[in-house]
């Protein structure tokens, strides 16, 4: 049941990320955040610094992290999505490895260690099953239910024009700099949030899982998943992790004692390659 | 006729997914009794994966060589972390649940190990450790955390005082930018300033840099005695040719993983003169060392050396079977039982003290020696 | 000074590499993933060739092994870009992606992951008492010759003038009946051979890896951006400079952050410029 | 009362060094219809470009409203003050939205009001037709309603054109410049949509420039009449307009240059 607990965990905190990503950055603007893994990094980094280092509490570090998400995307966004989908690019992917990279130098490979789980409403979260009905799920309903409310307002149509088309847009006078901006502190949002968790989840950090390759196989998910509906985003987290998990799980079961973990790789990538050949989902660029 | 939609394909591929997960955590592990199961959690993807392999082919050696000659068969299931410690700790739940296996030969990686030890402790899972050296893991780990290797507190010193025994009292250090890097890198920052020695420069190597060249260049101008090399064979072996091309004069120094053949291998001629240290005692080669070695030349090829991981994963899974079929697989008596082991294996003698660390080997001092003729390096005892 | 010295041997393997990438990018204008693969498909090419096949002289093997190299990434090109052309770039990107998935595992799954000896010899020269590598002088001496090379035929040959006429309108250029197909198989075949000399200078270096081009992609995808688009001039000087940038980054920082402070500084210089240099000026209506 | 909306004086634009136009001055009233011809190629479209905001001219100043925006990029100059629309050769649509929505979007009670962005509006739901009441005459007359929900990329060339015509004149913009709006359009859709031209400006003092190739859709529609050539801005009286001899000298030559 643990080993469960754990997948249920992981699905569900990749799905806030994949939602933020794919959903709100790749599907309702054309912004390429490869590096978006970063504000995973920056999530628990966060929360860990406030936690231990601090001693604050969990709840109180996980609110100051997605702030200073907020913060920070707002000003990466504010200095750089004038740019080309290119530049923005290589300043998403400098940012992820300098995060990765200080989060390193900061405390060391191996990431926090010991962060206290929170409370909620005096019921202990210590068990697993407990924090992810008591703290995961009220942030995954959370999740769907803004996502599915935008879908209603008038600000999602703005998204979608400017997507499409920014000379449009700047014809009807809407700054397509200011919703680029918007778009990308809500996907940030998410992702600090979902490092936040996570870094709650498993009480410490760890940098390993904000690496670059990470990154751009996430990215990669959730452009083909996440675009246009939450039941791609739920497909998309359990291609993520649960895939891989049941891959192991096949090719070990039979007593085996040794094969190459390579063989998962090459079967990972062989069905990447057969959906993007397959699928149609992947929305039309344009420059 | 159903007709087959979007929504409804999602939903037959979300069940599926639910449900495989669901049974696998319901379902009864299939113990047979008849098994020495022993798991393994490597790091056999991302930027160390050759290191995991390492360590596998040692572990596959031993049970090879166990399941040949006797009648109760060792069954290895090896899983790989990623370099994650999130996910050492999953698959160590995996191996518990899916396979019901108790006894693990290595939770690979300083972090890693950090991270499952009140699992270990909770759960009642024997974890004999043969590559976790960080300091830190000294007497934190449970009952049930024990290591054949010594802590790098042990051997930093041994490594500080060759080289201040050898004069050299002003010295550089290079570590890799892993844990193991950074631990080692700090004890033997202290234990070569307590010894009086001076480091003038300490920077870090990433696991997969080439460009050695302005540290070179800087050494030449700073000029150090010695160079504490805390790399990978890899890195160290681009370092060294990288010495030998701008002609820097200085002692090189490094550890047990210098024994690998890739450093020679990429280094050449400028491994010549190579100082480094390994945890077994000097002399003639014990009967289990040559044992060992002619195994894995068997299997991997005549004249290669084997990696010290894969040594230490040899003597791990040897070590943990002979402690299942003693205890019939009560982690709680092997535990117990590992305590007062007195074990002869191809790393030397393994005994534990009451930290369940390794009881301190000797250690030896090792010089490598090139010979321009044959296009050979050996290993020799130095002076 | 020694600094500089050694920055510009980095970076001349940096464009080299980048000179492939960003002939590849200027005609599709998509992040190839792959392209940092097939560095070390190239070079595992020359390591079989040389050492399994034997053929007894390495130069030999080099030069099938670029012959070969070339037609992989064609192969590749057929199988995993060519489909999703008149999709969309993002398609290809993650394709570009599943490509070297696979290629790695692939070759971790035939040559094992620790790293293979390519040659057991690296002669060095001494040039006004600095030692070098002749490997690294001879990519240091082909490099201006290869970009006048790319230049002059980009600017005056009619393969050149097809492959800018691409570049610049795709389904314009099918219009006229320039041959696409034909060009984006030769622009690969050239990419893919000179990705495979440098993979070839990398393993004589430091052993053949499954995971050693990685890096690279993200270094000439960094190159080619801050060259802007088609510039061939500009690849050459931004991948020197390039070299250089990580250089210092090791020598006055640290090998953790060289990688991760390089990248922010060419993110730095597009962010105050706001666009590449050396950039062709194309019409936007 | 006739206010100037758009000044231009002593326009130049260089490519290389090649003049496109040089020495260009313009006034344009409320209530003008500037019909624009030219040659292909002799700069109708870069002289709208230029106005926009688009592309940069080499010399000389545009005064918008008798002032001048502090950036002159595309979106501070269609916001500043009275505003500029334009639209394109190509019409630029967004080929995913549908009709209504350009419409919604077009409209100006839309685009100025920041708390109508948190106010839903009925997305999905096709019954209640999710249009401004002004969006919805204007469609009506066009006869399009039924496309209301149509995705723009389903849409025919002239249909297409059409909406961009008509988000055009939604914005609210008093300057419109119009990039051959009459291409692709039915004899009788061009006829209703000079009629709302009319109505929008003399009802809005609006002011409106007409790039068009064929002089016989601007009789008796355009106020003022230009012509580019030879780098210069000739503005020639509107009855020369009326002879139909001098239109289809001006047709052929058109023609001839294109």
């Amino acid at each position: 049941m643990d080993y469960l607990a754990s997948v249920s965990a992981h699905i569900l905190l990749y799905f806030i990320f994949i939602a933020g990503l794919g959903k709100y950055i790749l599907g309702k603007s054309s912004v390429w955040s490869i590096g978006h893994i970063a504000f995973w990094g920056l999530g628990g980094l966060v929360v860990g610094s406030l936690t231990v280092d601090f001693g604050v509490n969990a709840w109180i570090a996980l609110l100051a992290s997605v702030l200073f998400g907020i913060i920070i995307s707002f000003l990466i966004g504010l200095a750089s999505l004038r740019l080309d989908g290119d530049y923005f690019v290589i300043l998403s992917v400098s940012l992820s490895e300098l995060i990765r990279v200080i989060a390193i130098e900061y405390r060391g490979p191996g990431g926090f260690n010991g962060i206290i789980r929170p409370t909620f409403f005096g019921v202990s979260l210590e068990n697993d099953w407990l924090f992810i009905v008591l703290a995961l799920c009220p942030f995954v309903i959370a999740t769907i239910i803004i996502t599915l409310r935008l879908e209603q307002l008038h600000l999602n149509r703005i998204f979608l024009l400017v997507k499409e088309n920014e000379i449009l847009a700047k014809s009807f006078r809407y700054n397509p700099v200011y919703y680029k901006i918007l778009i990308f502190c809500i996907g940030s949002f998410f992702a600090t949030l979902s490092g936040g968790l996570y870094s709650l989840f498993i009480r410490g950090t760890d940098p390993s899982t904000t690496t670059l390759y990470q990154g751009v196989l996430l990215f990669a998910i959730s452009l083909l998943s996440g675009i246009n509906t939450l039941k791609g985003v739920l497909l998309g987290a359990l291609l993520f992790v649960a895939a891989p998990r049941m891959l192991e799980y096949i090719i070990t079961a039979p007593g085996s004692a040794t094969y190459s973990y390579n063989i998962i790789q090459l079967v990972y990538g062989i069905l990447l390659l057969i959906v993007v050949l397959l699928t149609s989902r992947v929305p039309v660029y344009q420059k | 006729m159903v007709k087959f939609n979007k929504t409804l394909w999602i939903t037959i591929v979300v069940l599926f997914v639910v449900l495989f997960f669901i049974t696998i955590a319901f379902l009864k592990p299939f113990s047979d009794k008849s098994k020495i199961r022993i798991g393994s959690v490597l790091i056999l993807s991302g930027e160390y994966k050759s290191y995991g392999e390492y360590f596998q082919q040692g572990a596959l050696l031993a049970a090879e060589e166990m399941n040949s000659s006797q009648k109760q068969q060792i069954e290895l299931t090896i899983l790989d972390s990623e370099g994650s410690k999130e996910k050492a700790l999953e698959k160590l739940k995996a191996l518990k649940e899916q396979k019901n296996i108790h006894f693990v030969a290595d939770v690979m990686g300083t972090a890693m190990m950090r991270h499952v030890i009140p699992f270990i402790n909770e759960n009642k899972i024997l974890v004999l450790s043969g590559v976790n050296t960080g300091p830190e893991l000294s007497g934190e780990g449970g009952s049930f955390f024990f290591r054949i290797i010594p802590s790098d507190g042990i051997a930093s010193q041994q490594l500080s005082k060759w080289a201040i025994e050898s004069g050299f009292k002003k010295g550089a250090i290079l570590y890799a930018t892993d844990d193991w890097g950074q631990g080692l890198r700090k004890a033997l920052d202290k234990s070569y300033r307590d010894l009086g020695g001076e480091i003038i420069d300490s920077r870090d190597v990433e696991v997969n840099q080439t460009i050695f060249q302005p540290i070179v260049s800087l050494y030449k101008e700073t000029k150090p005695n010695v160079v504490f090399l805390v790399l990978y064979p890899k890195t160290a072996a681009l370092f060294l040719r990288e010495v030998k091309k701008q002609g820097l004069q200085t002692q090189i120094m490094g550890t047990d993983n210098f024994t690998a053949s890739e450093l020679p291998d990429i280094a050449r001629d400028a491994v010549d003169g190579v100082n480094f240290i390994i945890p077994q005692p000097a002399g003639e080669p014990t009967p289990q060392q040559k044992n060992f070695l002619e195994l894995y030349n068997l299997k991997y090829g005549i004249g290669k050396k084997p990696h010290i991981f894969t040594t230490m994963a040899y003597d791990c899974v040897k070590l943990l079977a002979k402690i299942y079929q003693e205890t019939q697989g009560d982690p709680e008596r092997a535990a117990k039982t590992l305590e007062m082991i007195q074990y002869e294996g191809a790393s030397g003698h393994i005994a534990f003290d009451k930290n369940h660390d390794v009881v301190v080997k000797d250690f030896s001092r090792k010089v490598y020696k090139y010979d321009k003729v044959s296009k050979k390096a050996s290993i020799l005892d130095a002076k | 000074m020694d600094n500089l010295i050694h920055g510009l041997t980095i970076g001349s393997i940096i464009a080299f590499v980048a000179f492939g990438y960003a002939l590849i990018y200027s005609i599709l204008r998509f992040i190839n993933f792959a392209h940092g693969e097939i560095i070390m498909v190239g070079a595992y090419i020359c390591y079989f060739l040389y050492h399994t096949l034997g053929i007894s002289s390495f130069f030999l093997s080099c030069f099938f092994a670029m012959l070969i190299t070339g037609m992989v990434g064609v192969g590749l090109e057929k199988i995993a870009f060519k489909p999703l052309r008149n999709r969309s770039r993002l398609s290809m990107l993650l394709s570009s992606l599943a490509v070297s998935l696979i290629l790695q595992s692939l070759a971790s799954l035939i040559f094992g992951t620790s790293p293979r000896i390519l040659t057991d010899f690296d002669p060095t020269i001494t040039v006004l008492s600095k030692t070098f590598y002749v490997r690294e002088i001879v990519v240091m001496i082909v490099l201006p010759f290869l970009a006048i090379a790319f230049f002059l035929s980009l600017k005056y040959t009619q393969i050149g003038l097809a492959i800018r006429a691409i570049a610049s309108n795709q389904a314009r250029a099918a219009h006229i009946g320039i041959p696409i197909n034909t060009i984006i198989s030769i622009s690969f075949f050239i990419a893919s051979s000179l990705a495979c000399l440098a993979g070839i200078a990398l393993g004589m270096e430091g052993g053949l890896t499954p995971s050693m081009g990685f890096k690279y992609s993200i270094w000439a995808f960094a190159v080619s951006v801050i060259a802007g688009l088609g510039s061939m001039k500009g690849v050459l000087i931004g991948g020197l400079l390039y070299g250089i940038l990580l250089n210092y980054a090791i020598a006055y920082g640290s090998g953790l952050f060289a990688d991760a402070l390089s990248l922010v500084a060419v993110a730095l210089i597009l962010l105050i410029r706001g666009k590449g240099f050396f950039q062709i000026k194309l019409r936007e209506f | 009362m006739t206010d100037i909306l758009l000044k231009i004086d002593r326009l130049c634009l260089q490519f290389d060094s090649k003049f496109l136009f040089k020495d260009i001055s313009f006034d344009g009233m409320a209530g003008d219809i500037v019909g624009l011809f030219g040659p292909n190629g002799s700069g109708k479209t870069s002289f709208l470009n230029v106005i926009s905001g688009i592309q940069e001219s080499t010399s000389g100043s545009i005064l918008y409203y008798s002032g001048s925006p502090k950036f002159k990029t595309y979106f501070d100059i269609s916001t500043f003050k009275g505003g500029i629309v334009r639209t394109f050769q190509i019409p630029e649509l967004a080929n995913s939205l549908s009709v209504a929505d350009h419409l919604l979007l077009a409209d100006s009670y839309f685009s100025m009001n920041i708390c109508s962005l948190i106010n839903p509006v009925n997305y999905h739901t096709q019954r209640n037709i999710s249009c401004t009441p002004k969006a919805l005459k204007y469609i009506r007359r066009f006869g399009l309603e039924s496309k209301l929900q149509n995705i723009l990329s389903t849409l025919s060339y002239g249909e297409r054109r059409l909406v961009a015509n008509i988000c055009a004149l939604l914005t609210g913009s008093r300057i419109l410049l119009l990039d051959e709006p009459f291409a692709n359009l039915s004899i009788q859709a061009c006829d209703i949509f000079k009629e709302i031209v009319l109505e929008e400006i003399n009802s809005f003092n609006k002011m409106a420039i007409i790039t068009e190739h064929n002089p016989d859709n601007m009789i008796s529609f355009a106020t003022r009449y230009m012509h580019i050539q030879n780098q210069k801005l000739i503005e020639l009286p509107i009855e020369t307009l009326n002879e139909s001899k001098m239109r289809n000298m001006l047709y052929t030559m058109s023609i001839e240059y294109g």
